[in-house]
């Protein structure tokens, strides 16, 4: 599917979600408590079916936090970018998707790790790379004077 | 008969395998003229690296102690690590014109990371990439190196 | 430690423990700082859980307070094995953000330096995978062939490893006047022994059972786990992205991407060796052909990207990398992230060799050729 | 004293003589004894330090290297210098250790070599103790060995250590099976178990050209057992680097580690030793049948120096193996026995007493 024919598929399946065509991928922008329906339906939907997700990550923007999931159909080779905004930047909640996409697990884990989103239900929300006392460091709002130097 | 038939092949196939791989290994040791060890403190006067090798930042100078660094600062913003520290000074030129000059040109081999980044950037070329690549010290403090020579100045010609 | 609660079971007849062992931080076969907490009853593994972040440096961090040419070198250190790759991802990711369209000779350079790299890396791969196996000799062969690669890189970059080569609108240097002399030399020489790897390795019984039909994973576990590189086309996950998202003068050359559907130890094996062939008859094709031009094009002198977010994907020597750029239109990113293979790899571990032996659970994540720096970052 | 670079048997009559001239017969076996004891001892050290530079020599050829080339002319130093340091360095011993056993294992290791060393013919005379039992005393003796890795890997208090010995335990039960019936091959052409009469049987031609097909087959198995046996490549399961990291002297440094280091290098010592008198003629001089000229010459090499080159060949074979092949999973090893070699053995037996039967051999 070419990324227009997959827009338009897309606004069909999604009514309440906004789809744009961005520079190289189809964009799709879904409600936090809408993600998990949204991940399901797009893995299973067969002229969709987005088996691989390739990247999993997280955005710190000033008002939000957002989840950006990229999403590869090894069936029709089309992608997608999946993304949702979290309604609160310094408690954020989303919903996981690692029962949908097993590689989740772990991507989650580290967004978890690096930028403090939680992920409901999640089996195993620990961190990852780092010590439970640690902060957030990929946030924007992160201060380190030892070990980081500003110039 | 048959299952008796294969055990015997399998055994012999398998013998057949590691003496195949016997064969290589035994090709080189018999052959102990093909070695590829460097001998390296050794060999050090016969040892060229290659000469774009990124050994270390050097700020060659000529024989009449000129340098073309004018103190622009430009490999201090390119370099990613702080490695880079230039201090400037204020020097008269003969028509009477306050111009600056280089006074320090401050390299911290122990934070560089050898990306050329500086030298690429350099618009005057007045620093390359030695091929010097033995860097251990006792002294943590003699990886700092200042690249200007004393009493070095700027050669003629050389426009910011 | 969740695992610890759970460690004791009993079957009726005889009361049997399972146990941990802690294999890592510091253990020979992990290559690096990686710890699995392995669950074991007696010399099978039941559950493999990875602990990684021994050697976490904070690379995305630091890309957010420098400019997209000192974002590169820093990929350098990530992979260290597919350092070109990933350099290049970040290139052509600036590239496509700023549209800006790279010389044909910049394009062969590139595509002959990943091809380079990843003979390298692989090389390397295989004498660990001897080495792991207990072939200690294979280890100096291996090397051995890879030191001719080095060098050639040592001449065009300046740098055996940490090569910083690519940069935005093309590459830092022109290539030296004995590349393509000296890497014609090369493939006459390594056409030469690899067939020599198969004799010592591959066709050796002990070998052959020690990976035929051990640590299996299934297509579908190879997708959802989003197992990439020949790790993943050894389960048959035609995931090239070579062949799916071309880049670079990739369009322009034949290849085969390989595909093993055993999904077994020695499909991963077969397909690396597979893999080399391949990458000699890539180089093969681009060698001569070199087009004369520019080896850069100007940039700017500080490279701003658009606002606006990018992506760019290349197959790195073990699998698929990503970098995801968002820039907010300053000269440094907002964000950045890179979506590394052997992360995504070293999860589908206990999948592959729970239920396996111990020796075969080191067998098994050499298969993998995982690269703690590049889990980390 | 009567030396005989050909025939020590009458220096060690007359040394023994020479020693009841001036002692009581209690002293004089004393003596004896303490003369053979630091004998065995300087033996073990010396050939142990040459065996430790030959591998790691023939190891670098194998990779294309030139091995250790700093201490002394082309690293012949090296080895020296690394028991110094290994003497020098601290002994450490975990927290939980069983203190006793863990003392104990490298010693059990040490004195179970010492012991199997005891009746190797080195040469004609030059043998300690001629049993009519020779074969079945070093059998019974080097599998003593086993007991101090599993106390080794026991006493450590580490999983490694413990996988590592029970490793051990069962590949070296299993191997010893292997390592006796291909034994009992030979035995049943020499018809005795006595060391020097095999060897003095081979005066003609060695057991190997002499007993044919069977005799090189069970030659087979048992460098293979033998390998097996001394926990070394292809079957170092027990110590498996990638593995174990080093399996079941994970906790053992200094002078303790160095027993476990030199016992495995001295246990190769003494599997080549019993392949070169069992099976390549012992100190026997090559013969070939009728070509007089060639005898002669060959019979002027004196014993001990063709002793030392069997043996040295022997373990250059069995380094060949280590330096080329990958390690066996633990299961597979236990196949290979009980599967391969002990069916292979057996019916070698067979064919071996239809030689004999037949006077096919003579």
């Amino acid at each position: 599917m070419t990324n227009e024919e997959l827009q338009a598929c897309l606004t069909g399946e999604f009514p309440k979600a906004e789809v744009k065509l961005g520079k190289q991928y189809v964009e799709i922008l879904v409600e936090s408590d809408e993600l998990h329906a949204a991940a399901v339906q797009l893995s299973k939907v067969p002229e969709l079916s987005f088996d691989y997700l390739f990247c999993l990550t997280g955005v710190d923007y000033p008002e939000k936090m957002q989840i950006v999931y990229h999403l590869e159909s090894t069936k029709h080779r089309h992608t997608v970018v999946l993304k949702v905004n979290t309604a609160d930047r310094i408690d954020p909640n989303v919903d996981t998707v690692s029962d949908v996409w097993q590689t989740a697990k772990y991507h989650e884990r580290e967004v978890y790790d690096l930028l403090g989103v939680k992920f409901n239900n999640h089996t195993d929300l620990r961190r990852l790379f780092l010590d439970d006392s640690w902060g957030f460091p990929l946030r924007k709002d992160y201060k380190d004077e030892v070990r980081i130097v500003e110039r | 008969m048959n299952a008796l038939f294969k055990y015997i092949s399998t055994v012999f196939k398998g013998v057949g395998t590691l003496l195949t791989g016997m064969k290589i290994t035994g090709k080189y040791v018999f052959t102990p003229w093909n070695n590829v060890t460097q001998q390296y403190p050794e060999n050090r006067d016969t040892l060229k690296m290659f000469d774009r090798f990124r050994g270390e930042v050097i700020m060659p100078h000529s024989e009449n102690n000129e340098h073309l660094c004018t103190g622009c600062g430009i490999c201090e913003l390119n370099c990613p690590n702080g490695s880079i520290e230039i201090i400037s000074k204020m020097e008269l030129t003969e028509e009477g014109k306050k111009k600056r000059a280089i006074d320090q040109h401050i390299y911290h081999l122990g934070m560089c990371t050898f990306c050329n980044l500086c030298i690429k950037a350099c618009p005057t070329g007045a620093i390359v990439m030695g091929q010097n690549f033995e860097h251990a010290v006792w002294d943590r403090s003699k990886l700092t190196k200042v690249l200007n020579q004393p009493g070095s100045k700027i050669a003629q010609g050389v426009k910011e | 430690m969740s695992e610890t609660k759970e460690i004791i079971i009993s079957s009726d007849k005889i009361h049997t423990d399972q146990y941990l062992v802690n294999m890592g931080p510091q253990h020979p076969s992990t290559h690096g700082v990686l710890r699995l907490l392995v669950r074991l009853e007696g010399e099978i593994v039941h559950h493999i859980q990875p602990h990684v972040g021994y050697i976490h440096s904070g690379i995305e961090k630091m890309c957010e307070s420098l400019s997209y040419p000192q974002v590169i070198h820093l990929t350098d250190r990530m992979d260290y094995l597919s350092a070109h790759m990933n350099n290049e991802a970040v290139c052509l990711c600036v590239e496509n953000a700023l549209q800006v369209e790279v010389p044909d000779r910049v394009k062969y350079i590139r595509t002959i330096m990943d091809e380079l790299t990843r003979l390298a890396s692989h090389q390397l791969w295989w004498c660990v995978m001897g080495m792991d196996l207990g072939a200690l000799t294979t280890f100096f062969y291996g090397l051995r062939d890879r030191e001719h690669i080095l060098d050639i890189f040592e001449e065009t970059c300046g740098a055996r490893m940490t090569l910083n080569y690519s940069v935005p609108g093309g590459v830092m240097f022109d290539i030296h006047a004995n590349f393509q002399k000296r890497v014609k030399a090369f493939i006459t020489e390594f056409r030469k022994k690899l067939p020599e790897y198969d004799q010592l390795l591959t066709g050796n019984v002990i070998f052959q059972e020690r990976t035929n039909d051990i640590g299996y994973l299934s297509l579908e576990d190879a997708i959802a786990w989003g197992v990439t590189g020949p790790s993943g086309r050894g389960s048959g996950f035609s995931c090239d992205v070579r062949k799916h998202n071309p880049y670079s003068a990739y369009p322009l050359v034949q290849f085969e991407e390989k595909l093993d559907t055993r999904g077994d130890s020695f499909a991963r094996y077969r397909l690396r060796i597979e893999e080399m062939y391949e990458s000699l008859h890539i180089i093969e094709q681009l060698i001569d052909n070199i087009p004369e031009g520019d080896y850069a094009v100007k940039m700017k002198g500080v490279v701003k990207l658009p606002e606006g977010e990018f992506y760019q994907r290349v197959e790195s020597a073990r699998g698929e990398f990503g970098v995801y750029i968002v820039s907010d239109g300053k000269k440094n990113p907002y964000r950045v992230k890179f979506r590394s293979p052997g992360f995504s790899n070293l999860f589908a571990l206990n999948k592959m060799a729970a239920g396996h032996k111990i020796a075969d659970l080191v067998a098994i994540m050499s298969t993998l050729d995982l690269v703690i720096p590049d889990i980390d970052r | 004293m009567g030396f005989n670079i050909y025939d020590f048997s009458g220096m060690t009559h007359n040394m023994h003589l020479w020693f009841m001239e001036r002692m009581s017969p209690t002293a004089t076996t004393i003596v004896e004894w303490t003369v053979i004891g630091v004998s065995y001892m300087l033996f073990v050290a010396l050939f142990g330090l040459f065996l430790v530079y030959a591998e790691r020599k023939v190891c670098a050829a194998f990779q294309q290297r030139l091995g250790p080339m700093r201490v002394g002319f082309w690293g012949v130093l090296q080895t020296i210098a690394d028991f110094i340091k290994l003497l020098m360095k601290e002994l450490i011993m975990p927290k939980s250790a069983d203190k006793f056993l863990y003392n104990l294992a490298p010693f059990i290791v040490m004195i179970a070599t010492f012991l199997a060393m005891a009746v190797l013919p080195f040469a004609k005379g030059l043998q300690t103790l001629d049993f009519d039992i020779g074969i079945f005393y070093v059998t019974a003796v080097s599998s003593v060995g086993v007991i101090g890795i599993l106390l080794a890997g026991w006493s450590s208090n580490n999983k490694y250590s413990l996988i590592g010995a029970m490793r051990s335990g069962a590949q070296i039960l299993s191997y010893e099976l292997s390592v006796s019936l291909s034994l009992v091959t030979i035995i049943i052409l020499a018809g005795s178990m006595q060391l020097s009469v095999i060897v003095e049987s081979q005066r003609d031609s060695w057991f190997l050209f002499k007993g044919h097909i069977p005799s090189l087959i069970a030659f087979v198995i048992f460098l293979i057992a033998g390998t097996a046996e001394t926990n070394r490549g292809p079957f170092d399961l027990a110590e498996a680097e990638s593995e174990l990291t080093a399996g079941f002297h994970t906790e053992y440094s200094g002078i303790k580690f160095a027993f476990f280091f030199l016992a495995e290098y001295i246990n190769m010592f003494i599997v080549a030793a019993m392949a070169t008198t069992v099976f390549l003629g012992g100190w026997m001089p090559l013969h070939f049948g009728s070509i007089e000229s060639f005898n002669h010459v060959m019979d002027f090499i004196p014993p001990l120096v063709w002793f030392f080159m069997k043996v040295c060949g022997v373990i250059f074979l069995i380094m060949w193996f280590k330096w080329t092949f990958p390690r066996l999973r633990v299961d597979q090893i236990l196949t290979l026995e009980w599967k391969y070699l002990l069916p292979i053995n057996l019916v070698n037996i067979l064919l071996m007493c239809l030689v004999v039967l037949t006077k096919f051999h003579l």
